[in-house]
């Protein structure tokens, strides 16, 4: 096995999430308790390899550095697998993601195709990959054929642009297609999706450069369980099967 | 005196200054205990008596520093403090109590000039921003009154370049430079060193010499004796004993002035 | 001129009127009135407030938000007393090590300082005395830790300068009073100088504790679970931002509330032996 | 007992050895080498911080930051002093409306206010007088007019105290002076009072003004792009979280360093006329 | 006086306090420029001159609150902010100067007694902190010392609530707390009403008969004469004139001399 010998000794491998991303990962209102799709995966995953997990609770600011300074093992929270974080960390990808337009319910005649946003002002989270997906397909859709280019707003997180939507300083917004879902069901008749997802992506727990070993341990665990059904029923009580991955992708590219 | 218990006639016939039992308390403590008395005009009045006995409280109800709780106070036939309206006295507003200080000179104990201004600038200060005076004339006036306190050098320096009876002097020219009618002199040489009293007396001494009306809170006997045309002896809140100088001073009728003044001549 | 105008105790008196005050007092109840209605009406859901207000995540973070500001205002003070008599020391190692100090802690941001700390690993690995025993900083350097020392050590720079300002601002005759009864200098401080400096200082250190009070949420982001931190977390799962963040205003309020008061008592202790303002004697 | 006990001018002098202090020095010295040297080897990629220094999106950061320190801190200014002139009048109204205002606004968390003015359309969708004008509170309360708000508002809570400290430090000879001369009291502080009192109160606001500069970076929540958003939107993208955060405290370091120096000018002004320390006269 | 230029022949024949040539300049001002004389044991020496002559200097570098420029202060015999060590002069440090200190005692013009402290711990602050005595035994002596300065019903206020006189006669039992060999008196009576300096000057009176060195700074020229020994005049930073009260003051030989007296009188 390729675990790094302080997970091999203690058993237990530290795992980073920042719980504010439902509902792949929050803490209930009322209890207070981890929860989300990344926990539920995570015990699935953790389980299979025999090991306990450690969940550390972080901050964007602390991710990075967290790996380096061996606070945490890895990062499973949602992360989106992208160009530029590839130079930091390695990836290990697990569900599909798409960036998602979504608006208010009133403006649901205004907007009924994603190019009757040209012109408009939308926000997203600004640390997410969000806010440069939407300049690129601002260009391609917008300013192409000849339309105004979209107004982009980098909201503190997704909470933020939902608070900025119901005072109309945004017409409309940008999640992940894996969090729409959720949000419809707690907060009904509050929102309309427009459209499609307008990216592909992965959500991908990530790694320090120096632990291949742990990267691909997981990346063959992750295939395990999705080998035998237990991924598969994770996807389902969250309601994401349409965002399962069929195998499991090292930044990007099936295991061999 | 038995004719006139209230002490209410001054030397001349003309009073600038009208005392009729002043009251004043600081809380439950009577401080002032019905004070009356006359200042003619061009008078200088003496006022001596031990430590906490009330004078500068008087002093301070008269420039209304203070806020009297009985009787009256009238300085050039107006009434300090209200105004009155048929059978009415209405309290003053705070402009029109500004109005009234604006005759009404005071020289402090601690000098109290304005250190951030200079010399000059401590003198045009009310000149220019009360009287609205233009600045050059304030500025030639404050030079002549700087003459006149021996201190046409010092023009330009701060107060904290100055030794105490210097600054005394300037206070004493700020004052002039208003016009009063009246100048109050709270102690102006007890916080000065022995061999510096002599200056701000001298310029003191020319000032009444001059015909102003002052009355003087001190502990120069000697001064009070030279240049007073009455002296107040004060104890407990009230006026013991006033008249002539060589009277109250040499030989005093109340035994409270008598040990009063043996205590400060030892 | 007659002494009949001097005769005026039959007249009535007639204290100053002040229409403006009632005015006034209108104008500012009716603005409060209009702002509580527009408050109570607009789209701000009370009944989430009133659930969320006492819930135990939120009562944790309140009661880790008033640890952790005691704790680091203590260590501020400890040290701000410390380098404010290093500053006015006349060695002067002493003296430009702490005017270093104050200079580089007032200007680099919090948030950095926190995540410096929290994050001493990726500059020291281990800390320890070479040969005899070492631990991973990552192990010491809790979230706890981290934001003491962070909180605590920037709190220390303000807190000198405003220790330097009392300790200038007791008289020089008081210094020379207790040289003349022969006292060393660190007891002519503690017994003499500070007790009469701390008039001086303890306004100024109120204002800078409830400074600290709200200075703790910065350090969520390094994990440690203050009470915005809780909120934000709440608030992340059910999107009732406003809401919650007025359950952590309210706490705060109530917090800084108390300090006050407890600030007032410290002043009046301290300015036993003064007479109060009034007369010029 | 002879008189040769008191020949001593043949002696000679040796002055006072300070071996403590070439040994602090070396000590300081030392630690704080150590420290760059840790620093320098340390998992820090100081080529991105060079290369990040002076990209335009921080040095824009920058710009907004002080632009935003300087004009919050004027309207701080502005309303502290009317509110420590309010709290020290004896119309009780004034005098409690400003007790009030320093009471809430120096509680409730500055992040929270700024989220308050920023999300005021939730509370009132329209501003303006009815029947006259009406704009939509969105387009008035842009994150630069809810920063400074938010941000000056605050600031004017905690500068009424430090202004209120000011007026009382003057000597009660000074008011009294200034009314022997029959100044109206509003020419009183203006003239007299204020001049002296700002010696009091310049080094207080020099800290607050230093805590400002920091503070905006709070700002960035509502989308005011300071220069911690500037760097924050940098690591978000390529996670270089601490090299941004020294990029950022770089720049704070040299803003902070100018203000000092500026303070100490303004200090040294309002110093005029006041007598060096020394003797006891 | 021609065979002791220096002034050096004290009274008796011990000296308790020797300064030979002290010389003490701040900035380029040359403030003391050679100062020379003897205090027997026992003796009280009056200092009287104008303001800036350097009398505060003077007594200040006695007690080290200035360090001296040139020359040397012995009290006691023993050198004074130096140590002799073979033929060379170590300078002392911090802890064995607050030794010195301690049997030296001082009373300011403006009292300095702490105030948040009360009366009774004024007195104790140096004798527990200091000395080590007994908080028991020291509260004894305060109270005693306090019954001495004529203040034992004052055992327990605090300095705001006293007169400006009672303060300075709890200075006073405060240095004597101390046992000191030597007190330094200066202006202690310059900051008081003229009534309440009786009371002070009585209490120094009792001290020197009891037979306690004294060096008193005063303009208080009646004192001087009764109670010194000798009387020295400064002026301009050097001692013009040293020897028996009733000479120095009432005949003195220098002109300088002559003017300040006269001044001081007037
Ligand atoms: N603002 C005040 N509040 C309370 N008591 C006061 C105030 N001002 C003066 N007093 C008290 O009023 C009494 C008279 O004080 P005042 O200053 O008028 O005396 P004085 O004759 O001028 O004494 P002195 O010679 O010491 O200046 C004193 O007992 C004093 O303590
Ligand atoms: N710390 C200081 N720095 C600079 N100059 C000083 C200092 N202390 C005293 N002086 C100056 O030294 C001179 C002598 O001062 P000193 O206080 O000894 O005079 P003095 O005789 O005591 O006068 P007074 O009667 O006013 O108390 C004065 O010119 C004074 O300004
Ligand atoms: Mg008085
Ligand atoms: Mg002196």
């Amino acid at each position: 096995q390729g675990l790094p010998d302080n997970i091999k000794a203690s058993k237990t491998i530290t795992v980073a999430n920042v719980p504010n991303y439902p509902p792949m990962e929050f803490k209930d209102p009322k209890t207070a308790t981890l929860t989300g799709l990344d926990i539920d995966l995570g015990h699935a995953l953790f389980k299979k390899l025999g090991l306990e997990v450690k969940w550390q609770e972080i901050s964007f600011e602390q991710m990075v550095s967290g790996l380096t300074t061996g606070r945490v093992d890895m990062i499973l929270s949602g992360m989106t697998d992208t160009e530029a974080r590839r130079e930091t960390l390695d990836f290990v990808d697990y569900l599909t993601t798409g960036a998602q337009f979504y608006t208010t319910i009133d403006n649901k005649d205004a907007f009924k195709a994603m190019t009757d946003l040209c012109g408009k002002t939308v926000g997203a989270s600004r640390r997410t990959s969000f806010p440069g997906e939407m300049e690129k397909w601002s260009k391609a859709n917008c300013e192409a054929a000849g339309k105004p280019a979209l107004t982009i707003v980098g909201t503190e997180g997704s909470a933020d642009a939902r608070t900025q939507l119901r005072q109309k300083r945004l017409d409309a917004a940008v999640q992940g297609s894996e969090t729409l879902p959720y949000l419809l069901t707690l907060e009904p008749n509050a929102y309309v999706i427009i459209g499609q997802p307008f990216t592909q992506q992965h959500q991908g727990m990530a790694f320090a450069k120096t632990a291949p070993g742990l990267r691909d341990t997981v990346a063959k665990a992750l295939q395990d369980i999705i080998a035998d059904g237990t991924y598969k029923a994770v996807l389902a009580k969250w309601n994401l099967e349409a965002n399962g991955v069929t195998t499991a992708l090292v930044n990007g590219q099936p295991v061999k | 005196m038995a004719s006139d218990p209230l002490h209410l006639h001054a030397v001349g016939d003309e009073p600038l200054v009208v005392a009729a039992d002043v009251r004043k308390r600081f809380g439950s403590v009577e401080v002032l205990k019905g004070i009356s008395l006359r200042v003619a005009k061009g008078e200088v009045l003496g006022v001596i008596g031990p430590s906490g006995s009330g004078k500068s409280t008087f002093l301070r109800c008269i420039n209304q520093l203070e806020r009297i709780d009985g009787g009256a106070i009238f300085v050039g036939g107006e009434l300090i403090g209200y105004r009155r309206v048929g059978d009415k006295l209405h309290e003053l507003d705070d402009g029109e109590i500004a109005r009234q200080r604006r005759s009404i000179g005071m020289v402090f104990q601690r000098f109290n000039l304005f250190p951030h201004l200079t010399v000059t600038q401590n003198i045009t200060e009310g000149p220019v921003q009360v009287l609205r005076e233009r600045p050059a004339e304030a500025r030639d006036h404050a030079h002549a009154l700087l003459e006149r306190v021996g201190l046409a050098d010092k023009r330009d320096a701060y107060p904290a370049e100055l030794s105490g009876g210097q600054q005394q002097r300037v206070a004493i020219a700020r004052t002039l430079a208003m016009r009063p009618k009246l100048i109050l002199f709270d102690e102006p040489t007890s916080a000065l060193d022995p061999e510096l009293v002599g200056e701000v007396l001298t310029v003191m001494r020319d000032l009444a010499a001059s015909g102003m009306t002052m009355i003087v809170v001190t502990h120069e006997l000697g001064f009070a004796r030279d240049v007073c045309q009455r002296v107040a002896f004060m104890d407990r809140g009230q006026v013991v004993e006033i008249g002539d100088p060589r009277q109250v001073l040499a030989k005093p009728t109340q035994k409270r002035t008598q040990d009063f003044i043996s205590m400060v001549r030892k | 001129m007659t002494d009949t105008v001097y005769e005026i105790s039959h007249l009535t008196l007639v204290p100053r009127r002040h229409p403006g005050r009632a005015v006034g007092a209108a104008v500012v109840l009716g603005l409060l009135a209009a702002l509580v209605y527009s408050f109570a009406v607009g789209q701000i859901e009370w009944s989430y407030v009133a659930e969320f207000l006492t819930v135990p995540v939120i009562l944790h973070g309140l009661g880790n938000t008033i640890l952790m500001a005691i704790l680091a205002m203590l260590l501020g003070l400890a040290l701000g007393v410390v380098f404010a008599v290093m500053r006015l020391s006349e060695n002067p190692v002493l003296k430009y090590t702490a005017i270093a100090y104050v200079w580089f802690f007032r200007a680099v941001p919090a948030l950095l300082q926190l995540l410096l700390w929290f994050n001493l690993a990726l500059i020291f690995p281990y800390i320890g005395l070479p040969g005899v025993f070492s631990v991973r900083t990552v192990e010491v350097m809790t979230p706890f830790v981290a934001a003491l020392l962070g909180l605590g050590i920037q709190q220390g720079a303000f807190t000198a300068e405003v220790v330097r300002a009392g300790l200038l601002s007791v008289d020089k005759g008081q210094y020379e009073a207790a040289q003349s009864i022969g006292m060393p200098r660190l007891q002519m401080l503690r017994r003499i100088i500070m007790p009469q400096a701390m008039r001086v200082i303890v306004p100024p250190v109120g204002n800078e504790f409830i400074g600290m009070v709200k200075l703790t949420s910065l350090a969520s982001v390094i994990q440690f679970t203050d009470i915005l931190h809780s909120a934000q977390n709440i608030y992340y799962a059910n999107s009732r931002v406003i809401e919650l963040l007025i359950v952590a205003a309210s706490w705060y309020l109530v917090t800084v509330t108390a300090l006050s008061l407890i600030q007032m008592r410290i002043e009046r202790y301290y300015a036993k032996g003064v007479r109060p303002v009034g007369g010029n004697a």
